[in-house]
């Protein structure tokens, strides 16, 4: 009898739910200026996001999936990358995109129903939402072993929900990543629920990021609630694939604190309590506090924040209401680089059919 | 007699089926405390316990491979894929093993799985979830492929697809899930598999439609009829095995067909229709079999969503095309 | 000229390929020092290296994935997988996202990648080794397929699949890998995609067939000319888009028609073709339109794989019947 | 910074290269006359694949995955198995299935290329051959749901590949059977290459047991050519399996001494030395040596059993070659319980076609 093998899962945090250090936060946190940015970005976020659920509810936008919760992970994350690396997201990183630059135009057009909103001005080269889960992982692999192949120092970053670590794509690219070494990191913004499957439903590993282990690759779980963990552990996780050093998969552990989408009820299946209790550990105050007491933020300043994110956000929805409605033609004119001739009748008939039919901003 | 929506025919006969046959188990993502994202097993989970109303990891190759484990191990899985894009991934596994268990093993071992999934266009919903993979199914030897088209008869066909002693994947139109109620006697009796339904009979013309667009081909047929042209409308219900039976008698009546589908045309199921008449009905035909079906492109997101999908006025355009022929 | 088989041929224009174009990667199981399980990659590893030519895990989600990935990213994969059987799992990469890449963002991100597989039965493998997918893929919109039947046409159209701006799935026809050889110059000239072939020509019926189905009506085709009976033979050669003009042209010329596919015959490609016939072209026929197919039954195994295959006696007894007709 | 997770890997061997116990047999291997049955299963085996190989390059078999090299790890597998438990076996565990009671006639048929070679005598509940890689292991995952819910002690043992652990379904399965605490064993036949992959470019992981750590289940690696270590760690985790304890992840390291198939030639891709080595740590030899030390096997029971094996695979090949042919009945019979109305036409032209087109037994 030998031991062949032996591990071990690393978590990180800084701050605790008060927003008091823990232990000294890292170099690359001790400036506040940066943090107060990131601090900004958060909140026009989740303004954002607030403001995406009031259109929904008053039938002007389709089905949305909040990030409530879930800001530190997202900017955390986007903070990290570089302009021109690659972002893989799932429906729920609307935070992330924004972090990408992405204009809320954009993704208010696509939760509209209206692809001109995956035609990103800023960044051309991030993937769009993927719906299906985990099938983006497989994509990643490709996107990094394309920057590999041409010895670029960029970075593919793929975010994937704990639901999405069930899926055999999660593994086959995690494997796949790890075999060929790529400067590829996986995100698992673990949020303890899949719609109505929570965690411990979805596997037995004790942590997500032992999933790691299984494909050879560095894993670590992190307070996906507290910026400067998730911000630390994904600069670390970027450098080493940056600079040859391979893929990681980093946990988050957060919490989904809206409904699943807004086509969801999760009062249905989860306790009020859990909520209440979640709401309590939830990134933004956390930070706040933080930079209060730091000395690096204040209540005038916090005042005049939330009224310039709620201006940005009506302009946005302004601009958005105001968008002009899709033409059939946006079915045809992007299926292929030049449109074969055996549809060229399809086309036609689908013009003749009156514009109008395209459905309002409800989707 | 209950007035029920076509999802709560769908619950109806599940629940039936788990209360008749305990080897009968109910799986998927979400089927359980939530009652499945359409409440399809509403109400199981209480009932029949979490033994046999199963929520799943997040994996359909898991659901589907897990179902036909199940299968050949005797219980009879009924399993749920939470909407049709994500079906696309279990074809695999329904055509390399489902289907193929019983004549691998020469009848040895069997396969009594059913493998449910919402299916078709115009609930708005995000991209993915308005897929037909309809056509991809019925191609694939060795199962039965379904698509009920009202509440009745999505709780007689479900109940004969799980007491069916082979595969069969079950195809449920979402747009109808609540569009309607139908008067259904949960009698726990079930309708015949393989077989097409003449839903109106009709001398003009014969409209034939599966899930979704039935309801919009039976619109167009009410709409004709007002004008004085009586067409007959067929439900196909069992796309594999097909009923060509039935189909080639009304188009020997009427001698014209349009053939409705809301899947993108090329290699639709339609067209398999057609080449049989093609083959068969040849000598019947007054005018060429039109086609009414979704273009050939990706599903738009919502906003054209209208666009895409054929509707009655395309149906009635293709009738009027079709009759003043020849 | 070089005489060389149809697996030589794709060797020839891969390696082409990856002489012009430094972003044209090969990947897939055994592609590397194996040169391929039927030879096809033999030699790139040398010429072109480890890093251009992937010897993957033993994952088919993730080659096509990866190959979306490379594609989007800038590359020109050309994935291989390694029997068709194992190709119904990408299936859902293809539909969900292959396709998809260009219209999901307008523009923006497209997806120039190659999924290759052998593809067809006739060759006595083991089981899911003889599929034909060929009608699944060819419903998928946003994707080109191609089916080749000679040597030439093998190394012109993977040429011409390989420069394309969009996906591509390239069926290769493993019964023909090695059965005749052609003289093939490597000219580095590719063939048109989106049109059928009319290999022969004739007045009296049209034989449409694609992969290794055409060869058996190529050789249906002699007898019959040696009966006095000239038939137009077309390969399809590209099934999505398929371009039906030759097709109706030919059988506006014959007025009659016998579609040859070796998938089962239910859902079959064949369909597609006779569907559009009997909407375009019913004017046209003399008889009614016949398909020869494989039975609505699972590949079986080897010894039987000779009475399950369509040959060509299955041929001309349709022909026959064709011919006799009204 | 905290660590959330420590995982271990054993590795078991009580054999060495010449048959030596490294350490204490365990008390389940300490009957001589057990392992002389085990033994004389292994030579019999050999003496079949032999049979096979030979009956191929003649033309009157198909397409055949030799297991030689691989005796220990299918008896002792198979060994560790009650009769009413349920296989799910590749296609390289003809061996294994011998030891489960299908019949040497039964095999040959199957791969002569007849699917009666699949409709078992015994046992009756095992799954016939997968060869789409590791799509069995979602069947196993229903198996034993099936048998757990019926409170039936019953185990089902899924064996997969080294190239098998690359495939998503590989890891959703494995990742269910952890959720439900499945009676489920799957074995991992790690012979080192995957056709002409070697392992470590299948995956980045140091150990392919590691990989159950993703689904949080027991795993551990084993000496696969040691027939006295695989018996005992299947034995172990049958147990665990069989009283409640839910699935194992077993590696067994072995090494495929022959083609990938007889459609392959494996000196294309690797070393002839590798393989003489490992011709080194071979199975049979090993366990002979040991039984030959304790005085419980001797020369003439060697000649004699090589005698008696030779016997019964001639027997079984000329049953085989014997067997009448197939109808073209058999491929609509039973592809479903009753053939639909729709198929008969097509079934009487098969039957009209010459059953003379049947081809003869090199398929
Ligand atoms: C392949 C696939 N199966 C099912 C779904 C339906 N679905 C959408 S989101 C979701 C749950 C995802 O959970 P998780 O990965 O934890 O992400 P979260 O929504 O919590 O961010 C499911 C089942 C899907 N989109 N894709
Ligand atoms: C899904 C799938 N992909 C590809 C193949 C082709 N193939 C057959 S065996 C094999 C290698 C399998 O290697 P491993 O799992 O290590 O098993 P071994 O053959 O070594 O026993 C491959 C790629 C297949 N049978 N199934
Ligand atoms: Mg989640
Ligand atoms: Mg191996």
């Amino acid at each position: 009898m030998a031991i062949v093998g032996r591990f071990e899962i690393e978590s990180r945090q800084y701050l605790d739910l008060h927003g008091r250090a823990l232990e000294p936060v890292p170099a690359a946190a001790r400036e506040p200026q940066l943090l107060v940015g990131l601090y900004r970005q958060m909140v026009l976020a989740r303004s954002f996001d607030q403001k995406m659920l009031a259109l929904q509810r008053t039938g002007q936008l389709g089905t949305f999936a909040s990030g409530v919760g879930k800001e530190a992970l997202d900017i955390g994350v986007g903070s990290a990358m570089q302009r021109d690396d690659v972002l893989l997201p799932t429906y729920r990183e609307t935070t992330l995109q924004l972090a990408r630059g992405v204009s809320m135009l954009e993704l208010l057009l696509y939760w509209g129903g209206d692809e001109r909103g995956s035609d990103f001005a800023v960044p051309r080269g991030d993937f769009p939402v993927c719906i299906t889960i985990a099938a983006h992982c497989c994509h990643a692999v490709g996107v990094a072993y394309a920057i590999k192949l041409r010895q670029q120092a960029r970075v593919a970053v793929c975010v994937l929900g704990d639901g999405g670590t069930s899926k055999g794509e999660f593994h086959e690219a995690l494997n796949g990543a790890g075999t060929w070494r790529l400067p590829l990191v996986f995100v698992v913004a673990n949020n303890q629920w899949a719609i109505s499957v929570p965690r411990k439903v979805q596997s037995a590993a004790a942590t997500l990021a032992q999933k790691g282990i299984a494909a050879g690759i560095p894993s670590i779980q992190v307070d996906g609630n507290d910026l400067i963990a998730v911000r630390e552990v994904a600069l670390e996780a970027m450098a080493r694939a940056r600079s040859g050093g391979g893929p990681t998969l980093v946990e988050a552990l957060t919490y989904r604190l809206s409904d699943h989408t807004t086509a969801d009820d999760a009062t249905r299946y989860r306790n009020a309590d859990e909520v209440a209790e979640a709401w309590q550990r939830e990134p933004i105050g956390r930070l706040r506090n933080y930079l209060l007491e730091l000395g690096a933020w204040n209540k005038a300043e916090e005042e005049a924040l939330l009224k310039s994110c709620n201006e940005q956000v009506q302009a946005a929805a302004q601009a958005y209401l105001d968008h002009p409605a899709p033409s059939p033609a946006q079915m045809f004119d992007h299926l292929h680089a030049a449109l074969p001739a055996a549809w060229s009748a399809q086309r036609e008939a689908a013009m003749a059919r009156k514009t109008a039919d395209a459905a309002g901003h409800a989707g | 007699m209950p007035q029920v929506t076509l999802v709560e025919a769908v619950n109806m006969a599940l629940t039936r089926a788990m209360s008749e046959d305990a080897g009968v188990v109910v799986l998927g993502e979400d089927v359980g405390v939530d009652g499945g994202v359409f409440r399809a097993t509403l109400g199981l989970l209480e009932r029949f316990g979490p033994q046999r109303v199963i929520d799943t990891p997040l994996a359909e190759q898991l659901i589907t491979g897990m179902a036909i484990g199940m299968a050949v191990e005797g219980l009879k899985p009924v399993a749920e894929i939470q909407f049709s894009g994500f079906a696309y991934i279990c074809i695999d596994q329904v055509l390399n093993h489902a289907g193929r268990m019983r004549h691998r093993t020469q009848g040895r071992l069997s396969c009594p799985m059913v493998l449910r999934t919402p299916c078709g266009a115009g609930i708005h919903p995000p991209e993915h979830h308005s897929e037909s993979p309809d056509a991809m199914f019925a191609h694939v030897p060795g199962i039965r492929v379904v698509y009920p088209s009202s509440p009745r008869r999505a709780y007689g066909l479900l109940l004969a697809a799980i007491r069916d002693p082979d595969p069969v994947v079950f195809l449920e139109p979402t747009r109808l899930y609540r569009l309607f109620k139908e008067e259904v006697d949960d009698d726990a009796k079930a309708l015949t598999l393989d077989t097409c339904f003449t839903l109106r009979e009709g001398s003009d013309i014969t409209l034939v439609a599966w899930g979704a667009m039935v309801h919009d081909t039976l619109q167009a047929a009410q709409r004709l009829e007002q004008e004085g042209v009586f067409a007959e409308v067929i439900d196909v219900a069992t796309l594999r095995p097909l009923d060509m039976d039935t189909i080639l008698a009304s188009v020997a009546k009427t001698g014209r067909c349009v053939i409705v589908t809301e899947a993108a045309r090329s290699g639709s199921f339609a067209a398999e229709i057609a080449a049989n008449l093609a083959e068969h009905g040849l000598l019947s035909l007054f005018a060429p079999i039109a086609r009414v079906a979704a273009y050939d492109v990706v599903v738009p997101l919502s906003r054209l969503e209208n666009v895409y999908l054929p509707d009655t006025e395309r149906i009635l355009a293709a009738v009027r095309k079709c009759l003043a022929f020849g």
